[in-house]
């Protein structure tokens, strides 16, 4: 069955049992997006502190926290659920590599390498790659994530000037 | 097959008219299409009636006096006369779009051009105070372009709400259709629920308040016998790609007298009386509404589908789907934690068997069938409105044509149990 | 033939690859196909490929997550990428349309659109005191719309003239393109003139000014090597059917940031962001602009179309028309009561011949011409305004492709004679 | 030569001596027609007296007189020509069977066998009706005479009311 290229164990588990889900506080960054060909939401919220304390939101800063609250497939909910596990505590740096290597990931069409030491339980999603319609399912989180940490990084600038 | 000697419908000699019916997907899987509603399959009739155009007559319509030319021209003006004698009607009221959503941004489009094209196009002019009403069943193509006619001219939308079971809620009718009501644009058959509308009722009710009838047939000039002079109404847009035809066209058609007082849309070559740098006249319709060089190879394949449901019936293709739906809600929504959104029993209801599983995603339920070769389409079917009265944001919708067999629904059937048991539900223990 | 082995461009093996070809037409005649203008023919390597997506791939792009749609999908967005290369474009900034026609459309009913779709779309709103210019030659396709759009938001249209010998009149440039100016549309080249206009110039000037300018490519990107990112305009507009593809379909190409910054024209299924009854946001484009289930058939023959002129070689194709050209300017030119419209030298001039002879209607002369079996184009050409400048209603028009021969040229040139031998005109004693 | 079918020796003829061109007074109805693929124009004018002197213009009226100025093809002039000769001094009735019978004709696909006691001189367009682009150049001046007269009866109505 190719079902289970798709639906690895990890991400049949990650969906019955979502870490981190629930919108917390504090926060400095928010973001909600929808998939419009299936209606399914996602919305992301993070906390991004400093490096230094005191010091600016720069690419050593730290992903403090990510939370949020979804509706979708098994596909979408499990990756919102891997998301946080990965970046909750990594750099933005860390972070923005994670969400580089599983967006290219996701468009290899099966053909994908990942590296396990940068995305773990996230090569899990590596079969989706094989079905293009399912790929905004898997990618949905992460680019409410990147949203959510522009608005972070914003709003710290903000706050400078 | 010939297709003259179909008698009821004979089912597997229709198959073998279409060919992608014969491949196999996924891991070798015979290919189980229940997506029709999405687009339908063609038979290779049609697929040779627009090769033969491109092979001996190509050339453009309406605009050369050449052989080639004149040949071209009678195989589309031909065609155009197929295509609305399919539906009942005259051939000048039968306008060539690209598509269903295209015929009904027409009509928008020439509601609000009527506020700057003078005297004689006045009856279509809408402004603020004016309304006009839809329904919350209503596929984005029937539902956003009346928006924007809205958002253009100051006009206010309304709708017809829908019931938990299924069908338009008239019980406000007396008060939503009034004497402000201008235009009325509702769907002949529900893409999601299969609920087939009252339509020449309301369109009574409409007319009684001096409002015009908008229909969107595209789920109903495919399947049921559809003619315009019966069914009471003033415009009716339908595509080709859902019926057998050709992908990029589609058909407004219009009473006459409201076709030939209608500004035009897309503006152009083939469309005009006589141009000027600084002004221009008008073609009579058809032609007003067909700027550029037509889609003619594609009419003369939608002519071909015409024929070739003709030859078929439009009565036992009727027949046929009733008798699948009828057996789908049964199979399909007897099944435990399934839940059927739409009416449950297959009165005024056409072969639109939308669904829930219960504690599954329909993405997860689609991927499921998809595996075992069955296509079915899931999501919000381009109803988003609609799918929000139900409390739910995508559904598993499978759709059924004059091709498919008691079998397919038995292997639909089966491949929910699979997804059930695949994800572990309650329903599955 | 193997298109990549053409080398320079071996006609004869071209010309077996377009099956209409080989017909004959009227009495046992050769076809001469001179009216590629209007419509090209199609090789069979395009009806193939459509074909095939028929007969395999065939389902709603964009709509479904089952095999048989994400292998549609999957075309349709190969075939835009493969358009998008072959004028030098990215994918996301080609729009499909049925026609050049819907595509210039499409930009001038953003236009008037942006009025009423808020704050983010201000950039395209145009009024009274703006200025739209266009010139005396365009084809109706993109004067009309641009008329029309004058109409509806209060603007006023200007237009460039044309000298006696069918180059465009840029003496009045520096009044004509201003500051109230708000876009420039104008041919690429001329469907009657042939003649090929300065668009990057014009452009320069235009945005020197702030004007956005749109190029109507309908009968360059056919013809020779076209790259938008040289040619520094904003819109590019072309039919797929005068460039050995489908009927059908055409393409908008805009630069992304302008595309981002315009509301949409055709609303419905599959443009849409999220939808509530009383609104909707849209989606990114292309999607935002494809509104309904799209001409996927047609794309993927589209797109090959472009990899058979690619393996051509459009420097090929330029080539060869030139010559063409060349040598027709001087067998038609040089015939005693011929009068040429537009350039008599092949400098900045593509194959389209438009022509008078002395005492014979245009009408008559094209009669003749297809009774011995060529098939030329009579009547305005869709350029009315543009005929008026030159003092007659009509002309007959060759137009060549890269099928076409020197022999197709002599036939014209001696057709001709024989029209004023039947005729009995002064030029034939 | 298929030609030949087309280009009969009468229309030929008309064409290059056009009866009864330009326009004339009295005429008490005009219309102007354009053929919108070629830019061919025809204005043509009618003069309709009542049968009996001082009587309402019913159907046995007499076209007085048919005038016409034009621009176009040999088939339409030739068509324009031959127009004038069958019209001037027949009955309004006689005038519109004739249109019938030619409209009929031009429609016939080459198939029509025009009623020459009717059409006299106007059987000679019967091999144009092979030709489909060519039809609207031989219709192009009847259409104009039939709105033309239109007007006529529309005059005297409102001159009566
Ligand atoms: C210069 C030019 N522009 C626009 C068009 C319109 O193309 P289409 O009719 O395919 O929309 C044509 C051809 O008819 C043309 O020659
Ligand atoms: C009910 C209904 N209306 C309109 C449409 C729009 O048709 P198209 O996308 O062919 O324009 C569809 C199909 O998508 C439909 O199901």
């Amino acid at each position: 069955m190719q079902l289970d290229s798709m639906y690895q164990e990890i991400i049949l588990d990650h969906y019955r049992n979502p870490h981190n889900k629930g919108l917390r506080e504090p926060h400095n960054g928010e973001a909600h997006h929808i998939n419009p060909t299936c209606g399914d939401e996602v919305t992301v919220r993070v906390r991004l502190t400093p490096a230094v304390e005191g010091g600016a939101l720069d690419d050593k800063a730290t992903i403090a926290d990510v939370s949020y609250d979804s509706m979708g497939c098994s596909i979408s909910q499990a990756s919102a659920s891997v998301l946080t596990d990965l970046l909750i505590g990594s750099t933005l740096e860390e972070g923005m590599r994670m969400l580089d290597e599983f967006t290219e990931l996701m468009h290899s069409k099966g053909q994908g390498e990942p590296d396990e030491d940068v995305l773990q339980d996230a090569v899990a999603f590596a079969g989706v790659s094989k079905y293009p319609a399912r790929i905004k399912c898997a990618l949905l989180a992460w680019m409410a994530w990147k949203d959510a940490t522009a608005q972070s990084l914003e709003t710290e600038k903000e706050g400078a000037s | 097959m010939t297709t003259s000697e179909l008698g009821r419908l004979d089912v597997e000699a229709v198959r073998a008219d279409f060919p992608i019916l014969a491949r196999t997907v996924r891991d070798g899987r015979p290919l189980v299409y229940l997506d029709s509603g999405a687009t339908s399959q063609k038979p290779r009739q049609v697929l040779d009636a627009e090769r033969d155009f491109y092979e001996r007559h190509n050339a453009a319509v309406h605009r050369g006096a050449h052989q080639l030319a004149e040949e071209a021209t009678d195989a589309y003006e031909s065609a155009r006369a197929t295509i609305s004698a399919f539906v009942g009607a005259q051939p000048g009221e039968v306008v060539f779009t690209k598509n269903a959503t295209e015929a009904i941004n027409l009509v928008a489009y020439a509601m609000s051009n009527a506020a700057t094209s003078g005297e004689a196009y006045a009856r279509f002019v809408v402004g603020p105070g004016d309304e006009i009403v839809v329904t919350e069943m209503e596929h984005h193509a029937n539902l956003v372009p009346w928006q924007q006619l809205c958002q253009r001219t100051g006009a206010t939308l309304r709708w017809f709400p829908v019931t938990s079971d299924g069908r338009l809620d008239l019980s406000g009718i007396d008060e939503l259709i009034n004497d402000n009501t201008k235009l009325v644009a509702l769907t002949h058959q529900s893409n999601v629920l299969g609920t087939v509308n009252p339509v020449t009722a309301i369109a009574e009710r409409a007319h009684a308040h001096g409002a015009l009838v908008l229909v969107d047939a595209a789920q109903s000039v495919p399947h049921m016998p559809v003619d315009v002079t019966e069914l009471g109404v003033d415009f009716l847009a339908f595509s080709g790609h859902k019926m057998l035809g050709p992908n990029g066209i589609g058909v407004l058609w219009g009473r006459p007298e409201l076709l030939a007082a209608m500004p035009p849309f897309i503006s152009g070559g083939s469309m005009i009386g006589v141009v000027y740098m600084d002004h221009t006249t008008w073609a009579d319709p058809p032609q007003r509404f067909e700027a550029g060089v037509p889609m003619a190879p594609q009419a003369v394949g939608l002519a071909a589908a015409c024929d070739y449901l003709s030859a078929v019936g439009m009565e036992n293709v009727l027949a046929h789907e009733q008798a699948l739906t009828q057996y789908a809600l049964k199979q399909v929504g007897d099944l435990p934690g399934v839940r059927i959104v739409g009416p449950t029993d297959p009165v005024d209801r056409g072969g639109a068997i939308s669904f829930t599983v219960e504690d599954i995603h329909p993405h997860d339920v689609g991927q499921v069938l998809d595996d075992v070769g069955v296509e079915v389409r899931v999501g919000h079917h381009c109803a988003w409105p609609l799918h929000r009265c139900y409390e739910t944001v995508a559904t598993t919708r499978a759709t059924f044509y004059l091709y498919n067999t008691f079998a397919e629904v038995d292997a639909l059937a089966e491949g929910i149990q699979a997804t059930q048991r695949f994800f572990g539900t309650a329903a599955a223990r």
